[in-house]
Order: structure tokens, then C-alpha cells, then sequence
């Protein structure tokens, strides 16, 4: 039996959160209490009638009555999102996926988050008992999410942007290679990663650069979010090299780095 | 009045209502245990079977498009026996009627599929998959061409004992044909419709939105296509037909009914809403009762055209 | 850069733009006139014509579904002599190229009806309609048949010489039979998809909406169907194809033409909104901008598939 | 060159009239200023958007500013068009149709009006010199409309419902009957009616039977609006007798009631 639960949540609260970010807080106690970290929720638009779909986002925060959503808004879907108002009955499926793995006793994590991933990550930071680091990128300082909730846990928060208005310029696992050359070096490092494929591509080869282990959490498009329509599978490998199909919305959204065999297609700037 | 009854039967299958899910929309049955109360269902349509585990199409196998999807899934799946050791256990204890959508590339391949089934515990019914629009080999070929239509049915039923269901091609002149070829190769009902083949273009791109390039369209934009072709289908033969294709609601189930289905399957929809089955079960019942009608079979085929 | 090129050519018709109306959707021209600027589209189909005036189907004629409409008119017309007499002097002072959809219930008849628009000013192109779901004879019963379109083609053909564009059926396995039957019998381009046959019922009456029982649909619903269609015939042919079903902006249109299409037919949007089809022209020429292509027959055929 | 525009009016105001029935005044001036009493609009309703069709509605009220629109809940549309808010726009195709014959000297004028059906008359009404007789009829007192317009212009106004919760109880067509009898005897009478089809049959009946003319304005389910689809006909006679299809959209919405070849189906209970 899965702990997945079909809700009405109500709208408690949807505001800006930053130009094109909002935050969307839902009461739905049987999917707020049951949430894991790097868990997401399948919600119906609503209004969006011919378009019959629903959206996959990570649970950002989590608490025994509500759960709290991140989202950008870049496709029809998340547009339609903005006539969301508070009291609005939202239909939401989840939690839904297999989340990070936890109790990872003795690791340094580092967190790294590209836009919108950061929103996974808020959660699994909160459950470590020690601070770590984690390292925040985006296109634009506007696209970087969550500094203060990471400072306030006590976390090294490193920023970059690619065009340098925020942190460091340039690409955030840039930044990263610089962090492991100095302050990270020596550390026992697991590297936990949400954002583009282009970033968790490059945090892979980071990763069997330097042996690490890293979880990195996968953004597809989806069907049924539930595992029954094979859509948003991605190419794995398992421990014997055999390669099969995973369903990211099942299996993942979260994998070891290894067990994903990357397309050529995936553009790694880094 | 009493509550009306909705037992109706398609071959040996007795259902405690008309309402099924489509194959390859519910997986093999555990994907939505918890939120489905799976023993509410008329029955369990699982997802196209081969006789070996089959790969399946790359991504993206899925795109959005107004009333519906285009899926091009390519009938993924663990073959005959991975499907039986590990899901059957789990569908066995449900105690609803289980139906194995089953597909091959040749002849022989679906014959051979056919009778594993046959000796399986806890498989109802075979429903003949031969009009997926998304393989090379097998499927639509056969849904297409009388000849091949005929033969494969015709192996199928020779392999095998259970409750036989050709899954029709929407895809074709005249439905009718395709129906009586069923029935005279001694198929026990017909479902219909799988999905239409169609095709999405990324304009930006300039890429199809499918790594398959084509894929097939199903949800409420294909359902008065397909109610059409089970009103036809249904005056063509005897035996049951299972109308499929756009059901989003009560309406729709009983717009099929009314059409001559004598039962219904839920695809699409099951993604919009996993509860849609039990709102359909609920609004037939209802519509019945507000019609005065006692018995769900009495509104099979009673549309006045 | 400098504005792109939107001229296109379908047989000996130069259209300023590839956006045109379909037929049956735009009437004979003067009803929209004062709310769509005609001198704008690329061509006017108007709805179809046979030999003598002809009545069509009883009312509900129309019905309202997810994402478009079924619709059994029945090819109501003036016939021939009406038409020319009432709105050809209408349509000749437009300057747009006209082209008349034609149908007849035999082959004798489609000839004649093109024999008899062959010295008519102002008429620039038939398109022959062997696809019209809504009649018992003729339409349909041509487009799906191979034998029987090749023969109404061949004889339209010796009737006319005139482009000659017939409308190809969707409700066909085999696409490309049918678009290649009509390249070879000499016509100078091909048109689809005409509406997909469809039945609504309504269940609180359990009678059809529509009182010819079955009907035909378009709109957005339709349009993944009909792209697969337009590509799978454009690659078949080396003569033109026009794509049309369920364009309601830039974005359909622009997929009909990279699918291979040369130009592009509006229908059931008019509507929606009377003024799409301006939508649609403004919508192609800054995709064009956009993507710095000089000229709209670059991106005939240019999917990357 | 038709007189009608497309034009995206905006909402001034949009409020219950009274139970199922709505006012949606719209500013259009081009619309208008071209309307003629019987003429309608076609309006695409915002947010509707799996659906694609128009609806038509008779222009209850206008002036070179606005036009105003009474309308009733009764299906899918029209319960969609309940979330319109002020000051939204709504693209609006109109006016469309002939409308009523004016310019109707030396007659007195009868306007028969079911439910909604009344909103179609009140510009007519307006419009004679002298006022006439008024009958409205509904299945019950809230189906009564408009009853202070008519007294206003000083109209003898008559009213009946089916369950005789207001007026006298019947069919309005039966309360014309009597008036025929009595006040009505000896006038040089016109009728314009709009209402349910069997409403207009009865009143057809009638008309025939005395000797009368009257104008009905039929109410079918539309298409384009515009006489292109062909959707909207109704079987029609011409003088000689000749049967063929009106376009109630462009031939239409008003026939003198000669004209129409009324089907057995349409019950008439007077
Ligand atoms: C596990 C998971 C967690 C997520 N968490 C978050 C989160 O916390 N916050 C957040 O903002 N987002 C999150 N996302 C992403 C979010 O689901 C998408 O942004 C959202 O679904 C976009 O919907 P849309 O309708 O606005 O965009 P769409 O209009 O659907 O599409 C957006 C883009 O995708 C392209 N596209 C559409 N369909 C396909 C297809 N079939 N294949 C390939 N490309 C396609 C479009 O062309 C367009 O460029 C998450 C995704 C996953 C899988
Ligand atoms: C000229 C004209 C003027 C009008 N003026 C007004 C007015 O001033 N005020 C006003 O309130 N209304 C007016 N109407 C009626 C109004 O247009 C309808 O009430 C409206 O279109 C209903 O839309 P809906 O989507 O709410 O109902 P729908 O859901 O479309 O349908 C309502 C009913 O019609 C049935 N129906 C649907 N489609 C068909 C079909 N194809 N054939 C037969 N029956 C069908 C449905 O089953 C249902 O019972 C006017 C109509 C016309 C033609
Ligand atoms: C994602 C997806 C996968 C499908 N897989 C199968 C399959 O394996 N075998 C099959 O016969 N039909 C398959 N179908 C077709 C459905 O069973 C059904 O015939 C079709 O979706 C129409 O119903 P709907 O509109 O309710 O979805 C699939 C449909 C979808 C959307
Ligand atoms: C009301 C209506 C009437 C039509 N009449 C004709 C016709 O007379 N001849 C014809 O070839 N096609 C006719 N069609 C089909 C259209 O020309 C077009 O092929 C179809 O509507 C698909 O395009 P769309 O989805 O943009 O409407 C008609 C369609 C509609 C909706
Ligand atoms: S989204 Fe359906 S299997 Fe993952
Ligand atoms: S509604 Fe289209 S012709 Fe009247």
C-alpha cells in the first residue's frame, strides 16, 4: 500500500514570492504529515479545463497541517496557477516518489540548487543534524531562492549567477569545484542536487571525478505522476551495468548520480 | 426504489458494474492501491503484455495537447512471465475480474501470448491489443487489415479458452467489418477505441513533440469519434462490445451505453482525477435511479437513432 | 531584416499568404463582409456546391463538444446556377482568389458540377469533396474507397481545367493511398482533413444530438489527428498540400506547414473569433521574424523528423 | 456591408436581476448605436474556454455607450458566464439579425413575452408613439420580468404564471385569449412575441385564426451567428408557399409568424 493520499487541499495562503516565483500554502494534513524530503505533490490546475494534466511540484515545506509549494511560473500550467486564491479546493495527489535518502549518519552534506530545485532541498537540509553547505545558482540574482531559510539553519550558503548580478559569476558547480579545492577539501561529502539537467549532469561528473556520492533529483515532464503510464522515464543503470527504464515520478524523482545514463543531448556548460 | 442493479457480464466475466480501467491508464494494479478502491471496479484492464519484456519508445513519450494527450509509450512492459510473478499476486487478492491486454509482432507471437494466459490463476479475460498506433511490428497493422485482422483473432482463439477481446483500430473505413471479423473468428466482445494515431509539432523546435514522432490521441477530444464507432460497431454484432475513449464522467459512460456498450472503460482520465472511476460507477447508478431504469442492462444500446 | 515573404502557390493559384477559410465555415463571402478584411486571406473557399440546389439535413445540425463541434449540415446549397448568380459578383470585386468546394451523389455528377465551373469568372480552383461525413451518397463514400476516388478524381480532371484540390477523407488507414490516388488521376493539390465522422448522444432524451444521427468533428479537438495527416500525405505526394483542422492561431498553422503543408485552411475558429484568420497571418509572419526565415516556403516541410 | 462590428466590450457592470436571470451592461458603442429593437448579439464567453461557441443574446437595453443584456442560467455557458466581473472584456459579434419590422403605423401594439423573452422587447416597446398592451407569462413569479419597464412607458401590462404565483394562473397565451375577448375586441392589433417555441406557436394559432399579424422572434442553438454555418434554420414558407430553411441568425431571429412551417414536435398546451 502506497501512503499517497488524493486531498482537497484549501488554499491558505498564494502570494509573489519574487517576479516570477510564488508560494502556494495548501492545508492538506494526511499529504503534510506523511511528506518526505525531495517528495513531491501531482496537483490539478484548476481552471484549466481543456488541458487535463496535472503538475508536479516538490514539497518545500512541510508541517502536520499544511504543505508549502515553491513555483516559477513557465508554461501554461504555471500561468494558470496565478488565478489560484486563497480558499480555492485544490485536488492533490502525493506524496508522491521515493525523496532522498535519509539518516546518511557521518556525510557532509552539500546542498546544490539550481532556480526552482532549491525547493526540493529546504526540507532535507532541515532534517541533518549538523549544518552543511550548500551552493545556490541561477541565471539572475532573481532566480536565487531561499538564502535566508539555509542561513537561518546555520548552512555556508554559496551563491552564483550566471550573469554575476548575485555571488560569484558564473555557473554554480563551477563554483563547487572551486569550494572542493579549498574550503571542502578533505571533507566526507555527499552531494545532494535539484535543478536543470545540464547542472545534475555536471555535478555527476563532479561526483565520479571525485568518488563522491551524489543524489540528484530529476525534472520531467509527467503523465499520471504514480507510475502507471511509463511518460516521464529516464535511461538508468543498475549495479551490473544493465540498462532499463526508470519512472522518475516512481523510482525517483531522486537517483545515485551513477545510476543515470545521460543523454548526449544534455548540454553541460561546466 | 431499489438500489438498480449494474451487474452486467462480457464473455465468461461477470462485473459487479460496467465500469473497467484501460489498459497501460492503471499500470498492473499496485501504482494506485490506496487511493483507488480497486474492489469498486467492474474490472482491471492491465497494460499491454508481450511474450518477451519489451523496451518500449525513448522520451518523451507524452505531450498535452487541448482535450486530451498524445502518447507514444511504445507498450513498455516486463513480458509474460515478469508480469505474472510479480504483479499477479498483488491482482489476485483484489477479487475483481483481471483482463490481460496482450500484443505481439507476428501471428505466432500473439497465439503464444494467448495461451500462456490460459492456465493462469486469477486472469479473466485477454484483450487482443491490435491497434496500438505506436510500434513498428504488430499492433495497428493488424487492426487495419481485415486478413490479418482475421488471422490473428482466429490464432488467439484457437490458444486459448479465456475471454477473448479483439481491442479495435479507430483507424478504419468501415468499424463494422472489423467488428463482424471478430465475431466470426469467435471473438467473445469487442472493445474500442485505442488511441487515434496523431502527431505534435514543436513549432520552436521545429521537432515532433515525440521521440516516436507520431503517437495516438486519447482523453474527452476523441470521445463523440468514438462514440460513433461504437454505435456502429455495436449494430454490427452480437457479441458485447467495451466502448472506450474520452470518459470523464457519468455522461460519457452512458452515452456509450446508450451507443450499445455493455461496458465502459476509463483511460485518460484516471490522470486528471484517480477517483473518476468511482464518480462514474456513482453517476450511473444515479442516472438510473433518476430515470426509474432498474437494471443497468436496460440502457444498453437504447439510444433512439 | 526585411518583412518575409508570405506568397505561396497551390497549382496555378498564387495566394498573397498561405491562410485561407475553409469551406462550409465562411459561407459564400458576404456574411462576414465588414468584420474580416477578405482582401487579406490567401484564398476563400466557399461551402460546397453540387448540380442542382440541394436541402441538406433537418435541424440540430450542430453540437457543442470538448474542444469543437460536430456538425451534420448535410451540404445545404444553392447549387451551382444560385451561386454563380447571387455571390460571384460578390466575390469577384474582393480580388482574393475564390475556390469552390464541389460535391455530387455520382461520378457523372462531380464532372459535371467541374465541367460547369470551369468558364466562370473568378473562380480560380475547385476543391472536390469526397469526404463530407454527412450524406449518404456521394462525399465519403468516394474518399474512402481507393477505386471510386481514383475514378471521380480522373473525370473531375477531364472536366476542368481548373486547380483541382480534392478533399482527402481522415477516416482512412492509409493516408498516403489516397493522396498519391489523387496525384496520379491529376489533381494539383490535395486538401485535409475534412471533419472525422462523430455521434453525440443525449442522455436525457437517449436520442442523438443531431437529428442525421451521426455528424462531424472539428476544431482544436481534431488538430493532433489531422497534423498526422497532413504529414504522413506531403510526404506521399510532390504536389502541394493544404492543411487544415483545428487551427485557432499562428501555432497550428505554422505545425500544418512544417508538417509539409503549403498552405493552411481555418475553419470551425471563425466562430470562435471572426478575425483569426488576421490572427493567424500576423501570427505566421512574426514566427517567420523570429526565426529570421525570409520566406514561408522555407519552413514547408522543414519538421526535423 | 453588414452593419456589424466585432468589438471587445467592456463590463460596466454585471449584477443578479433576480434569481437565475442576470444584467450584463457592456460598453460597445459601435454595437450600440446600430442596434434595432430584436436584434441580438453573439458573445464569446470568457473562460470557457474547451468550448468554442458563441451565444446569442437579444440586446434588452441600449444607448450610444452600452448595450444591456438580461439573461437567464440555464446550461453550461451561461452558468460559466456568472464569474464575469466588472470591468472585464468580452468580445461581442453584433448587432446581428433583422429584428422586429418598425414603422408599424396606425396599429396597436401587442407584445406577448416569455421568461427571458422579454428582454427582447422592451427597445420595441419603446419605440411605438402610443403604448400598448403588454402580456407576460412564466412558469412562476420569479420568471416574471420586467413588469416596471412596460409600466414606465405606460403599457397595460398582464401577467400570468403557470403556477399562478403571480398574474393569473395559465398560459400567457390563454390570459391573450380572454383579452382578445374583452379590452382587446375591435383594436387594430399587431402582435411581437418571443418566448418558448410553443409559446410562439400558440400565438401563431391564434394570429391565423383572427386574422392578425404577428412577429415572433424564434430562439435556437447557433453556430456562427452570422448566417455562414447554416446551423440555426428552421423550415420557413415563402408566399407562394414554397418551403426552405431560414437562417434564424440572418433571415431571423424574426419571422411573421406566417412564415413558419412549425414541426409536430413543438408541444402547444393553449
Ligand atoms: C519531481 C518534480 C518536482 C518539481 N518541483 C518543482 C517545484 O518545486 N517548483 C517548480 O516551479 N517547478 C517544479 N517542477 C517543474 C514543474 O513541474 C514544471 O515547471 C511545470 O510542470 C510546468 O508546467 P507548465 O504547464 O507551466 O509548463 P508547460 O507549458 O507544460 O511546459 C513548460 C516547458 O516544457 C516544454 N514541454 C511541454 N511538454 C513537454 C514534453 N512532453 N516533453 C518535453 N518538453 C515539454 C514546453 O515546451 C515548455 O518549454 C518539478 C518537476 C518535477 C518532475
Ligand atoms: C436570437 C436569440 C436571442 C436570445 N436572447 C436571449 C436573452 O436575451 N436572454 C437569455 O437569457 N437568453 C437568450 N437566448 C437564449 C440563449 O442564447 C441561451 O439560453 C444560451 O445560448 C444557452 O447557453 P448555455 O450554454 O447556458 O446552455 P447550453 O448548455 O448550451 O444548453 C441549454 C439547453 O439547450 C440544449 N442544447 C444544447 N445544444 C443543443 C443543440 N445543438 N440542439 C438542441 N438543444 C441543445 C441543452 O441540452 C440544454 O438543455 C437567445 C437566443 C437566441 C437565438
Ligand atoms: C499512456 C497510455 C498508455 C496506453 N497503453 C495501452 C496499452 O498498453 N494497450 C492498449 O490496448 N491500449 C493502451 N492505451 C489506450 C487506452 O487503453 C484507451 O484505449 C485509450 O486511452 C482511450 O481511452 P481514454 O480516452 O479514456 O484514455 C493507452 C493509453 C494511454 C493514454
Ligand atoms: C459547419 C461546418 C460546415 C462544413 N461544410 C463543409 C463543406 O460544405 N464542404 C467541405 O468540404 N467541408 C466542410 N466542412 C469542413 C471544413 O471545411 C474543414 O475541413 C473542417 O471543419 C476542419 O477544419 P476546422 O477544424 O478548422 O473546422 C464544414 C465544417 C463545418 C464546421
Ligand atoms: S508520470 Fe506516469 S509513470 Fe511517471
Ligand atoms: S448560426 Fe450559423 S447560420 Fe445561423
Amino acid at each position: 500500500m502506497n501512503n499517497m493520499r488524493l486531498e482537497n487541499a484549501k488554499v491558505i495562503e498564494h502570494k509573489q514570492f519574487r517576479n516570477d516565483y510564488r508560494l502556494l500554502v495548501l492545508e492538506c494534513p494526511g499529504v503534510g504529515l506523511a511528506a518526505k524530503p525531495g517528495q513531491f505533490v501531482h496537483l490539478r490546475i484548476p481552471g484549466q479545463e481543456p488541458f487535463i494534466l496535472r503538475r508536479p511540484f516538490s514539497i518545500f515545506k512541510a508541517d502536520d497541517r499544511t504543505i508549502t509549494l515553491l513555483y516559477k511560473k513557465i508554461g501554461r500550467g504555471t500561468t494558470a496557477m496565478e488565478s489560484i486564491r486563497d480558499g480555492d479546493l485544490i485536488s492533490l495527489l502525493g506524496p508522491l516518489g521515493n525523496g532522498f535518502p535519509l539518516d546518511r549518519k557521518g556525510i557532509f552534506p552539500v546542498v546544490v540548487g539550481g532556480g526552482y530545485g532549491v525547493a526540493a532541498m529546504y526540507l532535507l537540509a532541515k532534517q541533518f543534524p549538523q549544518p552543511g553547505a550548500v551552493f545556490i545558482g541561477g541565471r539572475k540574482a532573481d532566480d536565487i531562492l531561499c538564502v535566508g531559510d539555509f542561513e537561518a539553519m546555520k548552512w555556508q550558503v554559496h551563491l552564483s549567477t550566471e550573469d554575476g548580478s548575485a555571488g560569484s559569476k558564473g555557473l554554480v558547480t563551477e563554483l563547487l569545484e572551486s569550494w572542493f579545492a579549498g574550503d571542502g577539501a578533505g571533507r566526507n561529502v555527499e552531494i545532494f542536487a535539484c535543478g536543470p539537467d545540464g547542472m545534475l549532469k555536471a555535478v555527476t561528473r563532479q561526483a565520479e571525478k571525485r568518488g563522491l556520492k551524489a543524489w540528484i533529483s530529476l525534472d520531467t515532464h509527467m503523465g499520471c505522476g504514480v507510475g502507471v503510464c511509463l511518460a516521464c522515464v529516464c535511461k538508468t543503470r543498475d549495479e551490473k551495468g544493465n540498462e532499463q527504464w526508470g519512472r522518475v515520478c516512481k523510482e525517483g524523482p531522486v537517483f545515485e548520480c551513477r545510476r543515470i545514463v545521460w543523454s548526449d543531448d544534455v548540454p553541460t556548460k561546466a | 426504489m431499489s438500489r438498480p442493479r449494474l451487474e452486467t457480464c462480457v464473455g465468461a466475466i461477470r462485473m459487479k458494474n460496467p465500469v473497467m480501467v484501460a489498459s497501460g491508464t492503471f499500470g498492473y494494479g499496485p501504482e494506485y492501491d490506496g487511493v483507488v478502491d480497486m474492489g469498486r471496479l467492474g474490472a482491471i484492464v492491465v497494460k499491454g503484455i508481450s511474450l518477451e519484456p519489451w523496451e518500449g519508445n525513448p522520451p518523451p513519450r507524452l505531450v498535452e495537447v487541448t482535450g486530451g494527450l498524445v502518447n507514444a509509450i511504445g507498450l513498455q512492459n516486463p513480458g509474460v512471465d515478469g508480469f505474472v510473478r510479480e504483479y499477479m499476486p498483488f491482482l489476485r487478492q483484489k477479487g475483481v475480474p483481471v483482463i490481460v491486454n496482450i500484443w505481439g509482432r507476428s501471428v505466432e507471437e500473439y497465439a503464444e501470448v494467448a495461451a500462456r494466459f490460459d492456465g493462469v490463476a486469477g486472469v479473466a479475460g485477454l484483450e487482443l491489443n491490435i491497434s496500438c498506433p505506436n510500434i513498428k511490428e504488430g499492433g495497428i497493422a493488424f487492426g487495419t487489415d481485415p486478413g490479418a485482422a482475421a488471422r490473428v483473432i482466429s490464432a488467439a482463439r484457437k490458444a486459448t479458452k479465456l475471454t477473448l477481446i479483439p481491442k479495435l483500430s479507430p483507424n478504419v473505413p468501415d468499424i463494422a467489418l472489423f467488428a463482424k471479423i471478430a465475431e466470426d473468428a469467435g471473438a467473445d466482445a469487442v472493445s474500442l477505441i485505442n488511441s487515434i494515431p496523431a502527431m505534435v509539432i514543436d513549432i520552436e523546435t521545429r521537432r515532433p513533440a515525440l521521440a516516436n514522432t507520431t503517437g495516438g490521441l486519447t482523453g474527452p477530444a476523441v470521445h463523440p469519434v468514438a462514440v460513433r464507432l461504437v454505435w456502429q460497431a455495436a449494430k454490427a454484432v452480437k457479441i458485447p462490445v467495451i466502448g472506450m475513449g474520452g470518459i470523464s464522467g457519468a455522461r460519457e459512460a452512458i452515452e456509450f451505453m446508450l451507443a450499445g456498450a455493455s461496458a465502459v472503460a476509463v483511460g485518460t482520465a484516471n490522470f486528471t482525477d484517480p477517483s473518476v472511476t468511482a464518480a462514474v460507477i456513482d453517476g450511473i447508478e444515479e442516472y438510473l435511479v433518476r430515470k426509474g431504469v432498474g437494471d443497468v442492462r436496460d440502457i444498453i444500446g437504447a439510444v433512439r437513432a
